[in-house]
């Protein structure tokens, strides 16, 4: 059971991170940068940092999600490990 | 025979059978593989230790609780497959009375006769009379006292005549003489075709009433088999023995 | 179904891959430039959360009358989906807002009505976690009227929105998908709901074992 | 065998109502509590803000409906009464709407104080329309109370109902609450905006239809337990 949870964990990861890699290195050319004299004055907030925050919640989001259900399971499977031991023992 | 039920149709049957029914409540096992079937005739005590599991096995008999595994045959039938007019012939009679304490008797009987579908005003009067509750009957239930209380519950559940008559506690703050009626009125409804199930842990009571016993602990059945003297040694061999 | 988990699995992550390369190489929208980029997770986040909904729903319909166990751990697994990707939608939104409208929150129509929705799903799992034993039917209710009340709450925030003065430039990405917007959309769009399809089976999978444990409890008291 | 089964219910609850008139009274008590809270909360300088009126209207209504709610339950449960009733060979269905019948004529009681004491409180001209009123009145109730009995007496069961009955019902009935405060609030226009009020009346009893015929197709599988 436990390769399987480590390779569910594992490839959760990579499915998260993929989208941080692919933005790591800015888009040549393209920032806050670009002219923004079309702007309201409200929009003082540059893009990029919002967008970022943005994709690292998303991977948090799923990380911590796949982290709580891997612990859950495991918890679980523990729980069962024990209680068939105590049942096989009795039952002996 | 006092079944004037049987002229509406509504599905009869002579026996009710448990077949290796169990009831759990999320990891509360409230019965398991409990098998016992109960004929017309029969008054079957169901004794055992407060929380073994009699209220649900009542509760299943009753069509108000679902088996999570294992069914109820009412005669061949399940109850799914007999609907709601089954429910014309069962009367329940459980621990928390089933009356509204805000209203008066005459008008508690009276809702539950028109209920059923019963002709009220020739139901009533008796049905209250029977409970000695001839001269109190337009008070409210609230100011009565538990014995009152339970006799109001007793008629409340036989108003229809119902061919399963399910009791938990009856005798709960009965005096002797008010526990001699009911025993009467239970060999009576036994004698007249019904099929009586009660549920207590009072064996004084149940010795020389019931015709069968079925023990129960802990969600089990560990004893089912005809009533005879000496009720109380054999109970406790059961308990303890299990 | 666990046989199609890491075919499924990989599809997934070769698409979440493909995404971000596709969205970093789309066009910037003339008006929203670079906050736009969150547009495309942002949406996909709503069709997932929107298929965690459709799937508890059905689940608790089938556990209501059928009283299929396997239902009940779908429709709770769906619920839980939905709360994941209707919070993201839900965080996402206002960071996009906050660039594009300037606030934080805009009571727009679509992000009000999703999060009453993912209200809905949070009082789901509410239920099922303190309403005791038998919980699990009243939660399959709260999925059932969650589900039919949705098209009801879309239309009547959308109305009561709209009938207000407009305030804000909401863009129309998917109606001129010319401008090379409607590629890397749909395909994130596939890579969420593969993403909501693969947490689903893990999640169904953690459900299957508490009820496994559960009958062992149960089977322990024998 | 429906419909007597279902007023024989409405009448044994008036029965009861009558003798001490608890819930009418306290409810009453609650949503003019409500009202008055509210209008602290929100008039400014003696003068509230236009669309306050209808507002607090109908959160008025939901509060005190939710309170009705609650304690028309509880009398079912304290001798387990409404077991004795499902165990009645009547349609379960009858039973849910003979407990709706009930909740309604409160909350239509709790309505008719309401509103002339909103109407004096706020100076809004709420009968400028009467019958479209009544109609969002009507509409805006009914949906809220099928939903609500329906959540009620499945809670009954539930050690936590207190709690979770508020949690499950505002988001669900959020929606009629939008089309009643709105629809009010275009009554409130001078001239009245008819136009809205009819759309929002219509999308009201749209919901209605689908509020009341998922309760009555639920009701049975959700109270056997």
């Amino acid at each position: 059971m436990k390769p399987r949870h480590l390779a569910i964990a594992i490839w959760s990861i990579i499915l998260m991170a993929a989208p941080l890699f692919a933005f790591q290195p800015p888009p040549p050319g393209q920032s806050e940068f670009v002219p923004i004299k079309e702007l309201p004055p409200s929009e003082q907030l540059p893009a990029a940092p919002l967008l970022v925050i943005a994709y690292a919640f998303f991977l948090a989001l799923m990380i911590f999600y796949v982290w709580t259900v891997w612990r859950r399971l495991n918890r679980v499977e523990r729980e069962i490990h024990t209680l068939e031991q105590r049942t096989t023992r009795s039952s002996r | 025979m006092s079944f004037d039920g049987a002229q509406d149709g509504s599905p009869d049957f002579d026996s009710v059978r448990l077949v290796d029914a169990s009831r759990h409540f999320g990891r509360r096992r409230a019965l398991t593989k409990v098998s016992l079937t109960a004929r017309a005739g029969d008054i079957v005590g169901l004794l055992g230790p407060n929380g073994a599991g009699k209220s649900t096995l009542i509760g299943l008999l009753s069509t108000i609780v679902a088996p999570t595994s294992g069914e109820v045959r009412f005669g061949n039938q399940l109850s799914r497959e007999l609907g709601a007019a089954l429910r014309q012939r069962i009367g329940l009679l459980a621990h928390e009375l089933y009356v509204y304490p805000e209203l008066s008797a005459r008008q508690n009987l009276t809702f539950f006769a028109q209920l059923y579908g019963l002709n009220a005003d020739a139901v009533v009067t008796p049905a209250l009379e029977r409970a000695g509750l001839g001269d109190r009957g337009d008070d409210d239930v609230a100011g009565f006292s538990r014995g009152m209380r339970q006799r109001l519950a007793l008629e409340r559940a036989l108003l229809h005549h119902p061919r399963l008559v399910l009791f938990d506690e009856p005798f709960t703050g009965l005096d002797d003489s008010a526990v001699r009626v009911v025993s009467d009125r239970l060999r009576r409804l036994a004698g007249d075709g019904s099929i009586v199930v009660v549920a207590t842990h009072d064996l004084d009571l149940a010795d020389g009433l019931v015709t069968r016993v079925a023990v129960i602990r802990e969600g089990r059945l560990i004893a089912d088999e005809q009533a005879s003297t000496g009720l109380r040694a054999r109970y406790r061999s059961a308990i303890g023995g299990a | 179904m666990k046989k199609s988990f890491v075919p499924l699995a990989v599809v997934t992550a070769l698409l979440f891959v493909i995404a971000p390369i596709l969205i970093a190489r789309a066009p910037y929208e003339s008006e929203m430039l670079l906050i736009q980029k969150i547009f495309y997770f942002h949406v996909p986040s709503w069709v997932a959360m929107y298929c965690g909904l459709l799937v508890c729903a059905v689940g608790s319909i089938w556990y209501l009358f059928k009283g299929n166990r396997v239902a009940d751990r779908y429709a709770e697994s769906a619920a839980e989906l939905v709360l994941l990707f209707g919070l993201n939608g839900l965080v996402s939104g206002p960071l996009w807002a906050r660039k594009a409208w300037g606030v934080w929150w805009q009571w727009d129509a679509k992000l009000t009505s999703a999060l009453l929705l993912w209200l809905i799903f949070v009082a789901y799992l509410l239920v099922r976690k303190y309403g005791g034993p038998g919980s699990e039917k009243l939660a399959a209710a709260v999925g059932i009227f969650g589900a039919a009340v949705s098209p009801f709450v879309y239309v009547s925030v959308n109305i009561w929105r709209t009938i207000h003065p407009k305030t804000s430039v909401v863009p129309d990405i998917v109606k001129n998908p010319a401008k090379g917007f409607a590629a890397p959309l749909l395909v994130s769009m596939l890579a969420f709901v593969l993403l909501f399809v693969l947490l689903l089976m893990v999640r169904v999978y953690l459900a299957a074992h508490q009820d496994a444990l559960d009958e062992l409890y149960l089977a322990h008291e024998d | 065998m429906f419909l007597r089964t279902a007023l024989l219910v409405l009448k044994k609850d008036f029965a009861i109502e009558v003798k001490t008139l608890e819930i009418l009274v306290t409810t009453l008590f609650f949503a003019v509590s409500c009202v008055l809270v509210f209008s602290f909360a929100f008039v400014k300088e003696g003068q509230a803000p236009p669309d306050a009126a209808a507002g607090i209207l109908w959160i008025a209504i939901a509060f005190s409906g939710t309170l009705a709610l609650g304690r028309t339950f509880e009398r079912e449960r304290y001798a387990e009464t409404l077991r004795a009733l499902l165990l009645a060979p009547a349609p379960r269905p009858a039973l849910y709407v003979g407990k709706l019948l009930g909740i309604l004529v409160l909350l239509a009681l709790d309505a008719l104080i309401l509103v002339p004491l909103i109407a004096l409180l706020f100076t809004a001209p709420l009968f400028a329309r009467p019958l479209l009123l009544l109609l969002l009145l009507a509409g805006g109730t009914v949906g809220f109370a099928a939903v609500g009995t329906l959540f009620a007496a499945m809670l009954i069961r539930s050690r936590t109902r207190d709690v979770l009955l508020p949690i499950l019902l505002y988001p669900i009935t959020v929606p009629v609450i939008i089309c009643g405060v709105r629809g009010t609030a275009a009554l409130l226009e001078s001239p009245p905006d008819e136009t809205t009020a009819v759309m929002w009346l219509g999308i009201l009893f749209a919901l209605d239809v689908v509020f009341l015929t998922l309760a009555l197709w639920t009701f049975e599988p959700l109270m056997t337990e």
